[in-house]
């Protein structure tokens, strides 16, 4: 299994373990395919350095809690935490602060005042909005240098339809306010046919667009999704209404810039998409966190920088033809 | 009009009611006195416990009115029935298995101490009914540990408790023995004098005559006639039943006892409780009786035949061959068949047709060369079961669960017959079964008997066990306590050697 | 003046036993009438198409139910199986292959084995349902649990550890999401396998003893028994078939999104169950048919299409479909209605 | 010789009617042979607190399966009580509220709207199932998808959004996260709250006619009902009172959390009802006490906890939380052994 059993922290490895200090980690749900890559990297810059346990907290916010109680009783020097629902970051700083433990937030984003709140709480990752801008600007830059071929009915104005993921979940929340604003922001007149979500599944996204193109056949000029699982589900039921054959065409943009959606933008049935870096956003937790865990200076013999948020950006990417490369070497 | 109705506590006029395809009651009527035992006699489906659920608030009538104590009455539910001095011991036994005897009593009606339940009082009031109806169960056992009888006799304890001025017996005795029901009748006699009115059905004769005082007649949901029980005998009773003579009750034996089919010996149950050594014989042809009290395991003895119970010792030969019976599927692959006693539990599928109630157990014949069931042949084997049983039912696909009891025990055995078993196991077979019926049952019996068959019959009902059988098994406390020639033999025989251990 | 009557009663008796097909019909009606152009060929393929695998998955839930078990794996054996047969059948040109040197197979492999892995799983359901007495509810709770830990295990491994597994072969996608061209239409051959199955599964129900035995055991399972009913033996048979159907699903979804996850088929057997609720097979068993379970996957499908062709907001998309679902419910409930 | 073979044997049926608590221990003894460390106070204190709002739901669940019933509803109740409660009870001080003009309530008054609200749906299904006889699979089915489109109406909403819900109140937060310090040791109120709730309900269940009239419903409805009981009146007072619960524990878990979503509590209902099989409550109805629940509960936790505490990898923990549940019950059908 490709999970960690190497450094998960299960309790055979006494002799090795024992010596290295415990870092705890939530990640908010263990099969998501992002959150892998950055599960991977945490494991391996973990090795020798520290001794990583490892938990799934299945997209349940209540779960990490108990995961944290958890934790703390087994003894963790510091915590990384990927939060399920990041208002609840004040519940696990309270907890660790009683126990005066360290904890390195990461891929979703506590509300500042709560860093501001504990002197031992940081965050490493992204600003959730910076996809939904990323994702826009691409959009925006692919519209202006295909207008002709992208504007089927010539009115100067993006029709387009979008798959949101999870009502409420944070990226889509973002995704989708920030991809359309940023758009709008460019000057381009945009106009909504369909709005649905289609919960990440790229099954229940096939399904949606089945209708749309049904409803709205070649009035739609834009296919826009929260994530390239659904992207790709749309473009499974755009393949089977005859697009990407011939001249019939429909661009499509998703986020997460996964493997097969690099496929995809390689044999041009995608635009593009972002890209997470998950190698950096894993290492620079554990860099911390480790340190942390050994009561240094958590940047302590790092490159990494903190921002006035105490915070270690790590940018997302734009994945297009182009720079298909970067996506690449991001799984290498 | 008016001036039967002062003398009449119950009167329900013209009552028609209609289930989809079925005229259950047409225009019938029923009047009962205060402080009397009024019979209600028919057939199977001859609508008596249609016409009581009517009057209960279980049905509601499409026509007709109730006047009970003189006032028009039609009880919306349940409640309101037993609220008004109707309460009614159903045919069906309707009892929460998982709670205790107390708790089923008092269901509805719980005493009650501020919000509380008020447990102790529940414990003596129920102690106290059961006393003073001698009836000797803990009120605290769990109603699932109760024999079928015992749950009778708490059935019939609760429908007394209410005080009402009229008591509905839909057969209270179908699962009785002799004693139990002569507890019974010391119980309405009793009732009968505190101006009690019952409203009893059955389909005993004896019981009829001996305790009622008027008896209604009911045939194909129509009303026959009213009479006094003492101007009746029982063929008259059974000819207004049927609508024509039944001369006799028992059909002439024809069936000749041959060569050793069957033999059972030294059988032990693995439950210590059950019965132990029981050791007899069967013949080919022969129809061998088993007779004993409630308890006496009688029904073990058969499901252990019938690979439904773990033996310790004991072997059964059968053709000179030991046979082994682990699972009902062994058993009848070795030519048993087994008519249960709880018909409800292990009897019928009630939401299936007739037809598949009917050829359940005989799969493997209707199988065609490609594998598939031959719809000919499942619906020629189902008409052969209507027909031969005199099954009374719309269609073959009518679901068994609304047909009426008799009705639904008659197509479990034709369910039976249809495996042509050569042994033949039958648990109170005619249990709920009208006189009609009963003796095409007794026919077939003695049919199957004579073409070889062997037949084991248990029965309550001592006339049917002396009237039908060829020898009787006597089981006391699980032990078999003697065989006696059944044309020999007399009810007090037997009665003394069901009562040895 | 009689015969009217019983005319009339008969057919109120005919529409209230066959409400379902009604509520079907109303359904359609009510969205063709709030935007026309609902009534078109192209949305008559989706709907079809898109109930296709629901409606394999349905009858193997169906056949359980009637049993008076239920199946709360069936979900995550779909995604076993999507899973195991997309890793089969990755194009030869693909990159990130799950098996870099795995040669192409021919179809008909990866199918039999993801089949036979559901199926060999849903036997270990039967077998603790019928010989250990486990609930169904709990023993399939603790498989459904357990088969995503395995097929988690095996879908989150190197070389590409928790990645969809895509960039399936043209024959798979050909075969999951093509179709046979009929004049301008394409109708997809999902449509056919589900035609077939069902066909098949109607045979064994009404025409086989193992049906016969299966409505036996879930309408009475002592009566069964005594009748000469091997239950255990039915029951395994029966989950069995259920598992060789949720494997048939697994990999035709597979084939249709063009990818699979640890994840796909999650839930599965909530709308499954609901769906054959819907369509008449109680959940204490012994009753149901195969009309009847289309017909209850046909409804949450015309209903899941028709609100997103509408264009319904999402959240008052969940309020209508929870409504409809108990109203048409409701309705067919007065065929049972209690007091007569 | 006789008195020996009869105490062993009342010893072996003891321990057959009590193998859930037999299981318990057992699983404890497990982990604790794995890993010694795990028998603390501190872990003891972390199970029980967090068994204890498991407890509510699940005892509200129980009282719907001992009436034969089922409700699929319960999480999403769960949620909206907790978006609910969490909207009304946010600092005065926060930056994001909900509602910016509204003053820091007594934490009673959002408690008591969020159990009102949770009541009266869960009512509504009880009329769903009583008077339209609409069975609960399908009502909860149906009530559980419009909630969830209810809750996420009220949860994404000028002037933030579908954003998480946090910046509880100190008095809010203290209410569901703090305890009693007893030594060196703090009991979370959490446990208290659980075992005010368990002797309520239990006097419910064995003392007053409601709870009596309940196991009747479950065991034999139409014993019930000839009986004169008020089938329809008792059923919605039995889901008006789960609702209640659900809406109890939808406020702790937003109070322990610290925030809340409109995805709070989805799938609670699905632990909730196998907690209650495992600790012997019958899906078909009639039979389930409350020690039988919390232990069911407390099961489901240890196991929970024990696995992460072992540090047993994740996937691998499904599978053997997956096993370890059907093991469990398997060995608890013991008692109902069939064959006599
Ligand atoms: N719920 C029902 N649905 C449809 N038909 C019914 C229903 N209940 C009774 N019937 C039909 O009404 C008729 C009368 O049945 P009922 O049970 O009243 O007979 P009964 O006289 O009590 O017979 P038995 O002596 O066998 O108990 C039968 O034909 C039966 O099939
Ligand atoms: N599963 C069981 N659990 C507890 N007690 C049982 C069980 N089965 C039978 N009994 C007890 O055995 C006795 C009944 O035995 P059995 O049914 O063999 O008697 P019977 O002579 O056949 O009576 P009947 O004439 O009523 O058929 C009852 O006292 C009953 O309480
Ligand atoms: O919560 C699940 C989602 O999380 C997002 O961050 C990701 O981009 C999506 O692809 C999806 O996995
Ligand atoms: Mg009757
Ligand atoms: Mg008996």
């Amino acid at each position: 299994a490709g999970c960690s059993n190497s450094t998960s922290g299960t309790d055979s490895g006494k002799d090795k373990g024992d010596a290295l200090p415990a870092v705890g980690a939530t990640i908010y749900k263990f099969d998501d395919n992002f959150m892998s890559y950055v599960r991977r990297a945490m494991d391996t810059a973990a090795k020798d350095k520290v001794k990583l346990m490892l938990n799934d907290s299945q997209n349940d916010q209540a779960k990490q809690i108990e995961q944290v109680d958890t934790l703390i009783a087994k003894g963790a020097k510091s915590l990384a935490i990927n939060l399920v629902d990041p208002k609840a970051a004040q519940t696990i700083v309270d907890k660790a602060k009683a126990k005066n433990i360290p904890v390195i937030f990461f891929n979703k984003e506590p509300d500042a005042s709560v860093l501001a709140g504990y002197d031992k709480a940081y965050y490493v990752g992204t600003t959730s909005s910076e996809s939904g801008v990323l994702q826009g600007e691409l959009i925006a830059k692919a519209w202006e240098a295909n207008k002709d071929k992208y504007d089927k009915n010539k009115d100067g104005k993006l029709q387009y339809v979008l798959l949101k993921g999870e009502p409420g979940h944070p990226d889509a929340e973002a995704r989708t306010k920030f991809a359309i604003d940023t758009v709008k922001e460019k000057g381009i007149q945009v106009e909504e046919l369909a709005m649905d979500t289609a919960m990440w599944d790229a099954m229940k996204a096939t399904e949606k667009m089945d209708a749309w193109i049904a409803k709205y056949n070649d009035k739609i000029e834009f296919v826009i999704a929260n994530n390239d699982g659904m992207a790709l589900g749309a473009i499974a039921s755009l393949e089977k209404a005859g697009y990407f054959s011939g001249d019939k065409f429909m661009p499509v943009v998703g986020v997460d810039a996964i493997p097969e959606a690099l496929e995809m933008i390689e044999s041009g049935k995608m635009v593009g998409s972002i890209l997470n870096d998950a190698k950096n956003q894993g290492k620079a937790t554990i860099d911390l966190a480790a340190n942390a865990a050994n009561g240094k200076d958590v940047l302590d013999g790092t490159e990494w920088k903190l921002d006035d948020k105490k915070a270690v950006r790590v940018p997302y990417i734009e994945v297009t033809k182009e720079n298909i490369q970067v996506g690449r070497d991001a799984y290498k | 009009m008016s001036e039967s109705s002062t003398t009449n506590l119950l009167e329900m006029l013209n009552i028609t009611k209609r289930f989809p395809g079925v005229l259950a009651l047409d225009n019938v009527s029923l009047k009962v006195k205060p402080g009397s035992v009024h019979a209600l006699m028919g057939e199977n489906g001859a609508g008596k416990s249609t016409l009581m659920k009517c009057l209960f608030g279980i049905y509601s009538m499409d026509e007709g009115k109730i006047l009970f104590d003189g006032k028009e009455v039609s009880f919306a539910n349940s409640k309101q029935a037993l609220e008004n001095g109707v309460s009614m011991v159903h045919q069906e036994l309707n009892q929460v298995r998982q709670q205790n005897v107390m708790d089923n009593i008092w269901l509805g009606r719980y005493p009650k101490k501020g919000i509380f339940i008020d447990e102790k009082k529940m414990y003596q009031d129920t102690a106290a009914i059961f006393k003073s109806l001698d009836i000797s169960i803990d009120p605290r056992s769990k109603v699932s540990t109760l024999s079928v009888s015992e749950m009778q006799m708490v059935e019939i304890a609760k429908a007394v408790s209410y005080h009402s001025k009229i008591i509905v017996m839909d057969e209270p005795t179908s699962s009785l023995t002799e004693t139990e029901v002569n507890h019974l009748f010391r119980i309405i006699k009793r009732l009968q004098s505190e101006n009690v009115a019952i409203i009893y059905i059955s389909h005993k004769m004896e019981e009829i005559l001996k305790i009622s005082d008027e008896v209604t007649i009911m045939r194909d949901g129509q009303y026959i006639a009213t009479k006094s029980s003492k101007s009746l005998t029982t063929d008259e009773i059974i000819k207004l039943m049927v609508g024509r003579d039944l001369s006799q009750r028992f059909p002439e034996k024809i069936n000749k006892p041959g060569e050793l089919i069957l033999k059972v010996s030294d059988l032990t149950a693995e439950t210590q409780s059950s019965f132990s050594n029981v050791s007899f014989e069967l013949r080919k042809g022969e129809i061998l009786g088993i007779a004993g009290l409630v308890g006496s395991k009688r029904t073990e003895v058969v499901e252990a035949l019938f690979g439904m119970r773990s033996l310790t010792s004991g072997t059964i030969e059968l053709n000179g061959k030991v046979v082994k019976n682990h699972s009902p599927q062994q058993a009848i692959k070795n030519g048993f068949a087994l008519v249960t006693e709880e018909r409800r539990s292990t009897g019928i599928f009630p939401e299936l047709s007739i037809s598949f109630n009917s050829i359940i157990s005989n799969m493997k014949q209707y199988k065609t060369k490609s594998g598939f069931l031959s719809d000919r042949k499942v619906a020629e084997d189902t008409q052969w079961v209507i027909d031969s049983m005199k099954v009374k039912t719309p269609s073959q696909k009518t679901s068994i669960g609304s047909l009426s009891g008799g009705n639904q025990q008659k197509v479990i055995i034709g369910r039976w017959l249809l495996t042509k078993p050569d042994i033949l196991l039958l648990d109170e077979p005619t249990r709920g079964i009208d006189v009609g019926a009963k003796f095409e049952i007794y026919q077939l019996i003695n049919q199957l008997a004579a073409e070889g068959k062997g037949i084991i019959m248990i029965s309550s009902e001592m006339p049917e066990l002396l009237g039908v059988t060829d020898r009787i098994l006597v089981m006391s406390n699980g032990k078999a306590a003697g065989i006696v020639e059944t044309a020999s033999t007399s009810q007090e025989e037997i009665m003394q050697l069901a009562a040895l251990y | 003046m009689n015969t009217q009557a019983s005319k009339k009663s008969s057919f109120s008796k005919w529409l209230v036993d066959n409400v379902i097909y009604v509520v079907l019909i109303l359904l359609v009606v009510g969205i063709v009438s709030a935007s026309p152009d609902f009534l078109s060929m192209t949305n008559l393929i989706n709907i079809l198409s898109q109930s296709s695998s629901r409606i394999i998955i349905a009858l193997g839930v169906a056949g359980i139910l009637i049993t008076a078990g239920t199946d709360l794996s069936a979900g995550r054996m779909v995604g076993l199986a999507a899973v195991i047969s997309a890793s089969m059948l990755q194009a030869g040109d693909y990159a990130y292959r799950m098996y870099p040197n795995l040669p192409e197979l021919p179809l008909i492999v990866p199918i039999v084995i993801a089949m036979a892995a559901t199926g060999l799983i849903a036997a270990l359901n039967g077998v603790i349902v019928a010989k250990f007495h486990v609930p169904p509810f709990i023993a399939t709770l603790g498989m459904m649990i357990g088969v995503y830990g395995l097929t988690s295990i095996y879908f989150d491994r190197p070389p590409y550890g928790a990645q969809p597994i895509g960039g399936l072969s043209k024959a798979f996608t050909t075969f999951a999401q093509r179709g046979i061209k009929i004049g301008q239409y394409e109708f997809p051959y999902l449509i056919f396998y589900a035609i077939v199955v069902s066909l098949i599964i109607w045979v064994i129900w009404n025409k086989t003893q193992l049906g016969k035995n299966m409505y036996a055991i879930g309408g009475n399972p002592e009566a069964a028994k005594v009748s000469g009913v091997n239950v255990a033996r039915n029951l395994i048979i029966i989950y069995t078939i259920a598992g060789l159907l949720y494997g048939l699903t697994g990999t035709l979804e597979a084939g249709r999104v063009g990818s699979a996850t640890n994840n796909t088929g999650n839930m599965y057997e909530l709308d499954a169950i609901a769906a054959c609720v819907v369509g008449g097979v109680s959940l204490s068993g012994g009753i149901g048919t195969v009309p009847g379970v289309i017909t209850g996957v046909l409804i949450f499908q015309v209903i899941n299409y028709g609100l997103a062709f509408l264009g319904v907001s999402p959240y008052i998309q969940f309020i209508v479909k929870g409504a409809i679902i108990i109203v048409a419910v409701a309705f067919d409930m007065r065929k049972h209605a209690k007091k007569k």
